[in-house]
């Protein structure tokens, strides 16, 4: 029996009176849809809950007449999304909070406040996280609604003031060891952390409000923009779910072409990474020899896509050109050859170094049992030991036919994470070798391909793999030429999520090392 | 007046330390152009205003180890003329000296690590 | 275009003579020290110019200093959004005089890909916070376009230009 | 050797200025600053002693040693001493200074008193001297002193323990 | 011609034309190293990460320093609003007293010194007590908490690794029976103590690159916590004496680890001045190389080294020399 | 004697990634001099656009004034698409083409929009300037520029 | 070229010393935090080191003991230094300030 049919049969048991229906997954990305009440929705999170579920997303829709709350669920163990739906009033829209079982939700819940102005009963910090004092409206809501006076006040998250005799220190927005425009609000006693708290969008830049007014198409350039390391990731995970939405089929060539960049691509993001790590710990070194080899991909992509950094390449149907095979593939091979080498050269420069295994072993620990309230994912899950996976889960593009593992850690820790990407780039390299010697002749793109997409009306979740972890994108459409809604789940978020958790009572260094570990990308959570 | 030859010298650099540092300043004064914003003179915090206050409590980690730094360092001071006229061969009994000395400063090494000093403990504070 | 509303005061350095002044361009602008000050995607590329590949170095500007106090040269590398805007001022306001800002990329330059009617988030150019001296187009640009951008600032301050041009291409 | 003279003068002069600035300023920190300008002052007057040796351990022991760990100190109280108020009773500083000035001048007489035995013998003893004495006649002062230092310090770490709530 | 020189050198006194031709000399040799030491760092770090480092200012990029040193004097002095004045003007001054007075006892050559002082590695000792205060007035007087973070660190470190450099010194007194720097050198003509004290040198370099903050132990500047470390706040000129102080350092304890462990001066054919350089700056290129090559270290395990390893088995050490000596 | 094999285990690793960087100090730079050689661009890559000369009649681009590209681009970056009908010509010739460089994000939309294939990416790849207006190009100009150039 | 030789008489450094003493003293009473009290006595120290040296250096020129019990008194007073402050934390902890005149009134 399937996880889907258990879950039917033993909710039918339990909520007698609310009804689940199973949604077709090929159109619509999710299995099950659960539509509930302001009164039963903490009993069915109850029940989502003790059956291991973790919640993937949680954001809202106006629909003009209401607004609905949707709660995405999954489990880790098996692909089984659960889309669970709360109508709400938009003139006073009152929720309960959800954030006593889900912690993660405490941040979906305030962003879903200061977007749509939903209030969250029971929510302990229902503050604005990412809109500055400025603005005084609700900017996703489809009409123009003010913000009360009364939550003005809300606006600033963080009120020091009130605690007169403790040391805070900002790290950010401008700071070498916070990526971007990140900025933490640290508590702290002497070298140790009491609390940090990060304070999100200093990069908001509306990709969610951008969709409303903008077509399917002239969409394509942004997701690139969310998360510039793993453009061509992004990129993917939007282009699939149009293609889903409107049934566009996609030739296999086209296909393998997806999965080659997009795994270069992560080793890529990789590369950056590995980079940035150690120099939050303070080596310099290997941040030139990764961007040395990251540059060898980027020679490579710019080839093939016409850009360095912020690709915009995939195309409802297929890709913006084809590839250049002869020079592609001997270019990739030669890469592989070279990576392969340089992997070791890592190995002996960083891994081995005794510093560098004080510094992040058994720091940072994070337990399988916390995946489930914080929702991370990405190699941050996998360091766990949970070998959860979008690209095996529920494969697309080419991942279905090409065999990988998946790289496990232990025990969650700094070194893990920092392990399970290193080996991720090894199997990315076989992965991209496996799709050289397999990549089809064919046609790059599908013909019919329509020159103004409409879809019909619906809503679909698709999700991939990003360098970072689980990224779905959410579309309503109805059936106009620009998306109704659409939403971003990006992996950084949720791991970032994990760092106040982390970073209480240990040492600045060490948190440091730990929000390097992340690999966050801030304008991916800020949007 | 050996001494004092000597260490006109060292009184000597140290003033013209002193000068030597205070001429580019003067320079770089007469030099630079200025530029004054709203927020120029404000205390740099990654770009936020600062709040709270810069004389932190310290923790007491630091404390102590200065504590234990201060013993070793007045001891090892003290094996400095003694490692003068230590002498080559014979006469044992400096010898011993030396190891009696240098076995009750390890005492306090030893107590400290035996209480826990050097150990950074997760400190969690509910 | 909006209106530009920074005030600064600038006075005159107390000495002052053509000689001097030359020496003094002379030796600024070729050591621009930039403000570790990444802000978005474009950020990568500035990385990408001080590492192996470009070696922003060469030109002696890759002493990427954290405060602003010992920085020359603001890169302002990626969107600016509304929050980041008073932070943005304020470190340009702290670093000490003479000081220069490259906007780089199409989101420094005027918001970029992300301007929209009904755009509630973002600052239309950075020209609106902090005077300007280079701008370098692109979204990305090219790192060869960071370097480019920086001659041109030492053209800028010292009048004439030391490197040749490479070949246009169109 | 005027020149000489004239620099013993200026020494003097930061010994007692850094000692007047220790007593009287306001700030805690610059009371710090002015003992350090004392020691400098006193290591001066040790050189002119012929006791390089000693002047050094001055500078060694209380300027790197003894200041730092009252900084330390310092900074673990924290923000108490951000503005302390160290002028605050003129009576009391009028009975500070009688009492000061009152022992001052009994020991003057004492001083002025007192005919001292200067021997005008060259001044010959060498750091190596010190060190001689130290192996030969002091030994045991010299072992008890490493032992009343290593005991003080635990004693000390004891208690800063004690303060940090672990016993 | 000579004896006017000679009539000149005994009215003015034999000290003070000795001062003044050294102190040109030491002044040639700060200022020449510092600007050498900048662009041989940022050459280094180039060519370790594979680029080409500082290139087109002047031949070479030989330039480099210049062009920094000059745009650095023209740049303006920002004085923040809220800092202690007092403290905050004098740390720049202090932190340059050490380093000027260290110039002293250094034997360049067998002559080549300003003077040789009995005392002479006391003096360096004591008067490098004074970088550690100017660090601490200098972070504390910034009134920013970045620098006082970056100010403790830095005190906390150099009080944990002067007492392993202390007694790394230790044996070698004790087997040259001198304080004089000079004393120590000549001392080494048949072998180098390096041969009798390994792990005594072994201490003393990894002390040294601990005082002075370099990779791995440069907490106190750990860009990726405390943004500048204690000169956050100052610019222009005073974070150029900073600057220079700390390269001069550099060359300070590789100079001394020369002196003490190396021979100093000593070697064939070649003059003693540019043995002693060349043997400097080797030491001081494993300085460089140990900057672009490692992580940086915790803070407690930076602490912890030093009190857990390198100060028991100094003491080990030390009682092993004392032991074999009398033998 | 576990700390002991410890430390020497510990200082081998410190060795071992010395000698990483060493030998990275004596191998041949990878940095490409900028200014005086240049990396080898992909023919691929994208900078701004450029109109494409029509191969019957050089004086004149490909552009037929469709306006599709203008009604694609998602940044509306490109602006005042105007032309004429010159005589004897079918179709409109562009007089004005301006492309907002500064909001444009590469995308290719306006490429693969065109009908005509008239657009395509130049490969001008370090444009840099003094103030924002001198990224306003009128591609049309540029267009006859380039031609005089060749 | 002579000097007065000033710095050859005994009595200028028994004034110096005295001097330091009547500060210490001085500082000792009038200061009011704890701290700022150690510190003056450390000035009461330093003026019983130099009365010391100078004893040596004119009364008893051919010893060192002058000298090597001013070692042992600048041990002792890094000893004291150390229990001082350790106490005066103590005091901090317990009764959040460090003054010396307040403490006095606390203990009634
Ligand atoms: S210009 Fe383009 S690449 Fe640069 S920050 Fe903006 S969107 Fe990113
Ligand atoms: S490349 Fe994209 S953004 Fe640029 S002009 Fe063409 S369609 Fe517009
Ligand atoms: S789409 Fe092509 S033909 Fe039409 S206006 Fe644009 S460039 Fe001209």
């Amino acid at each position: 029996m399937t996880m889907t049919n258990r879950v039917i049969e033993e909710f039918k048991a339990e909520f007698k009176s609310v009804d689940i229906t199973e949604a077709p997954y090929e159109k619509q990305g999710y299995h099950l849809s659960i539509e509930a009440r302001t009164g039963n929705l903490l009993n069915i999170i109850d029940f989502l809950d003790k059956r291991e579920f973790y919640i993937i997303d949680l954001f809202c829709v106006d629909y003009q007449d209401y607004l609905e709350l949707v709660y995405f669920f999954n489990t880790h163990r098996e692909l089984c999304r659960i889309k669970v739906t709360l109508k709400l009033d938009p003139v006073k829209p009152v929720a309960p909070t959800i954030s006593n079982t889900y912690t993660i939700a405490r941040w979906y819940e305030r962003e879903v406040h200061e977007f749509f102005g939903v209030y969250f009963e029971g929510h302990p910090n229902l503050t604005y996280l990412f809109l500055h004092e400025e603005i005084g409206h609700y900017p996703l809501r489809k009409q123009h609604v003010p913000v009360p006076d009364g939550d003005k006040k809300l606006l600033n998250s963080f009120r020091p003031h009130e605690e007169e005799n403790s040391f805070f220190i900002n790290l950010g927005p401008q700071h070498p060891s916070t990526h971007g425009v990140l900025r933490v609000v640290l508590k702290m006693d002497g070298e140790y952390l009491i609390s940090a708290e990060p304070v999100l969008g200093y990069l908001h830049r509306m990709h969610e409000k951008m969709a409303e007014n903008k077509s399917y198409m002239q969409f394509l350039p942004n997701p690139a923009r969310m998360d510039y390391p793993g453009a061509l990731l992004f990129n993917l995970a939007y282009v699939e779910a149009v293609e889903k939405l409107c049934g566009i089929e996609v030739p296999e060539r086209a296909k393998y072409i997806r999965t080659i960049t997009c795994e270069l691509n992560r080793i890529a993001s990789h590369l950056l990474w590995l980079g940035a790590f150690p120099a939050d710990l303070g080596a310099l070194t290997p941040f030139m020899y990764a961007f040395d080899d990251r540059e060898n991909i980027l020679d490579i992509l710019e080839d093939v896509t016409g850009s360095r950094l912020t690709y915009c390449y995939f195309r409802f149907g297929g890709l913006y050109n084809d590839i250049n095979e002869e020079t592609f593939i001997d270019a990739t091979k030669r890469f592989i050859e070279r990576m392969r080498e340089r992997l070791v050269m890592y190995d002996k420069l960083i891994t081995g170094n005794v510093i560098f295994i004080n510094r992040v072993k058994n720091i940072g620990i994070l337990e399988q049992g916390q995946a489930k309230k914080y929702g991370f994912s990405g190699p941050v899950i996998r360091s766990t030991g949970i070998p959860f996976d979008m690209r095996k889960v529920d494969p697309y593009a080419a991942y279905g036919s090409i065999d990988f593992e998946i790289p496990t850690g232990h025990i969650g820790d700094n070194m893990d994470r920092y392990m399970v990407r290193m080996k991720e780039i090894e199997i990315s390299l076989n992965i991209i070798e496996e799709g050289i010697k397999r990549l089809p002749s064919g046609p790059f793109k599908t013909e019919k391909v329509p020159k103004k997409l409409k879809p019909p009306k619906g809503d679909i979740y698709n999700a991939v793999e990003s360098t970072r972890g689980e990224t779905g994108v959410y579309i309503v459409s109805d059936e106009s030429d620009t998306p109704y809604r659409m939403r971003w789940r990006v992996p950084s978020y949720s791991n970032l999520m994990t760092f106040p958790h982390l970073s209480r009572g240990v040492l600045i260094a060490d948190a440091i090392a730990t929000l390097g570990s992340y690999d966050i990308v801030v304008p991916e959570i800020d949007r | 007046m050996q001494t004092l030859q000597e260490f006109f010298h060292v009184a000597v650099f140290a003033v013209v330390a002193v000068i030597f540092t205070i001429s580019p300043i003067i320079i770089a004064y007469l030099l630079a152009p200025r530029t004054v914003g709203k927020k120029t003179f404000v205390t740099y915090e990654c770009g936020i205003e600062p709040f709270g206050n810069a004389w932190i409590r310290y923790s007491v980690h630091y404390y102590i180890y200065a504590l234990i730094f201060i013993a070793f360092d007045v001891d090892v001071l003290y094996l400095f003329p003694i490692a003068l006229s230590y002498t080559k061969g014979g006469n044992a009994f400096e010898f011993y000296s030396l190891i009696v000395f240098v076995l009750i400063l390890a005492l306090a090494v030893i107590y400290a690590w035996g209480k826990g000093v050097f150990t950074w403990k997760r400190k969690i504070l509910s | 275009m909006g209106k530009r509303s920074f005030h600064l005061e600038t006075k005159d350095p107390i000495i002052k003579f053509a000689v001097l002044d030359k020496i003094l361009d002379l030796a600024r602008a070729n050591s621009l020290w930039p403000i570790t000050f990444g802000l978005a995607c474009c950020a990568i590329e500035m990385m990408c110019a001080s590492m192996a590949r470009f070696d922003i170095a060469r030109f002696g500007a890759e002493v990427f200093r954290p405060s602003p106090r010992q920085a020359d040269l603001m890169i302002v590398s990626g969107t600016v959004t509304k929050k980041m805007a008073p932070i943005l001022v304020t470190l340009y306001e702290q670093m000490p005089s003479p000081k220069w800002v490259i906007a780089m990329g199409n989101c420094a330059i005027s918001g970029g890909p992300f301007v929209f009617e009904g755009q509630y988030n973002l600052v239309e150019g950075v020209d609106l916070l902090v005077p300007v001296d280079i701008y370098v187009p692109g979204c990305p640009p090219r790192p060869e376009g960071l370097l480019e951008g920086l001659m041109k600032l030492e053209e800028k301050i010292t009048g004439t230009r030391r490197f040749p041009v490479p070949e246009p291409k169109w | 050797m005027i020149f000489a003279d004239i620099i013993f003068v200026i020494i003097i002069l930061i010994t007692l200025g850094g000692a007047l600035m220790t007593v009287l300023s306001g700030s805690i920190i610059y009371a710090l600053m002015g003992l350090v300008t004392t020691m400098f002052g006193v290591a001066g007057l040790y050189i002119y002693l012929n006791a390089p040796f000693l002047a050094m351990m001055q500078i060694l022991i209380y300027v790197g040693a003894i200041s730092v760990l009252i900084t330390f100190a310092i900074m673990l109280i924290g923000p108490l001493y951000k503005k302390p108020k160290e002028w605050s009773y003129p009576l009391k500083f009028i009975l500070a200074a009688v009492v000061a000035l009152f022992s001052f001048f009994v020991f003057a007489k004492v001083i002025l008193k007192t005919q001292w035995t200067v021997l005008s013998k060259p001044f010959a003893i060498s750091t190596k001297d010190i060190g001689r004495l130290l192996f030969d006649r002091l030994t045991f002062p010299f072992e008890l002193i490493s032992l009343v230092i290593v005991v003080a310090i635990i004693g000390a770490v004891m208690l800063s323990l004690y303060s940090r709530g672990e016993k | 011609m000579c004896d006017t020189i000679i009539n000149i050198v005994n009215i003015v006194g034999k000290e003070v034309v000795r001062t003044v031709i050294g102190l040109v000399g030491v002044f040639i040799v700060v200022l020449g190293n510092a600007i050498m030491l900048t662009w041989t760092e940022r050459k280094v770090a180039g060519h370790i990460q594979r680029r080409i480092g500082p290139k087109e200012v002047g031949p070479f990029g030989l330039l480099q320093s210049f062009a920094d040193s000059v745009k650095l004097l023209g740049k303006e002095l920002l004085t923040p609003a809220n800092v202690e004045k007092p403290l905050y003007f004098l740390a720049p001054t202090l932190i340059f007293v050490p380093v000027l007075v260290t110039f002293v006892v250094i034997p360049f050559d067998g002559f080549l010194q300003v003077k040789d002082i009995n005392t002479g590695i006391l003096v360096i000792l004591a008067f490098s007590s004074l970088t550690v205060l100017s660090i601490l007035i200098g972070g504390w007087g910034s009134d920013n908490k970045y620098s006082l973070i970056g100010a403790v660190r830095s005190v906390a470190q150099n009080i944990a690794y002067e007492i392993p450099l202390l007694l790394a010194l230790l044996p070698v007194i004790l087997m040259a029976n001198s304080f004089s720097l000079r004393d120590i050198a000549e001392a080494q003509r048949g072998a180098w103590f390096v041969v009798y004290q390994p792990i005594a040198f072994l201490i003393f370099f990894v002390a040294s690159v601990a005082e002075t903050n370099r990779t791995p132990f440069d907490l106190p500047e750990a860009e990726s916590e405390l943004v500048a470390g204690f000169h956050t706040e100052y610019s222009g000129m005073r974070f150029s004496l900073f600057f220079l102080a700390e390269y001069t350092n550099m060359f300070i304890v590789s100079a001394i680890a020369v002196t003490f462990f190396l021979g100093g001066y000593q070697g064939p054919i070649l003059p003693g001045v540019v043995w002693f350089f060349i043997k400097t700056y080797l030491l001081v290129f494993v300085l460089l190389w140990f900057r672009w090559t490692f992580p940086r270290v915790r803070f407690d395990q930076l602490l912890n080294f030093s009190w857990k390893i390198l100060i028991p088995v100094s003491f080990l050490n030390l009682l092993v020399t004392g032991g074999i000596l009398k033998l | 004697m576990r700390v002991v094999a410890d430390i020497i285990k510990g200082a081998y690793s410190l060795i071992v990634g010395m000698g990483v960087t060493i030998r990275a100090f004596f191998s041949p730079v990878v940095t490409c001099q900028y200014p005086r050689e240049t990396v080898n661009i992909s023919p691929r890559f994208r900078s701004h656009t450029k109109l494409v000369g029509d191969p019957e009649n050089p004086d004149r681009t490909k552009c037929i004034v469709c306006g599709m590209c203008e009604r694609n681009c998602p940044s509306h970056s490109i602006k005042k698409v105007e032309g004429e009908k010159k005589e004897g010509e079918k179709k409109k010739t562009a007089t004005s083409y301006i492309l907002d460089f500064t909001t444009c994000s590469q995308c290719g939309i306006c490429v693969e929009s065109c009908p005509v294939d008239a657009l395509e990416f130049s490969d001008d790849y370090n444009p840099v300037g003094l103030k924002r207006e001198d990224f306003h190009y009128d591609l049309v100009k540029e267009y006859e520029k380039r031609k005089k150039a060749v | 070229m002579t000097g007065i030789g000033l710095y050859n008489s005994l009595n200028v450094y028994l004034f110096i010393g005295l001097a330091l003493l009547a500060c210490g003293i001085l500082g000792v009473v009038y200061r009011r935090t704890l701290i700022s009290m150690l510190i003056s006595i450390e000035l009461i120290m330093n003026g019983a080191g130099l009365n010391l040296v100078a004893f040596n250096r004119f009364v008893a020129p051919e010893s060192a003991y002058g000298m090597a019990f001013t070692l042992f008194i600048m041990g002792i007073a890094a000893a004291e230094a150390a229990i001082a402050l350790a106490i005066i934390i103590l005091i901090l902890r317990r009764y959040r300030h460090v003054e010396g005149a307040k403490l006095k009134e606390m203990k009634d």
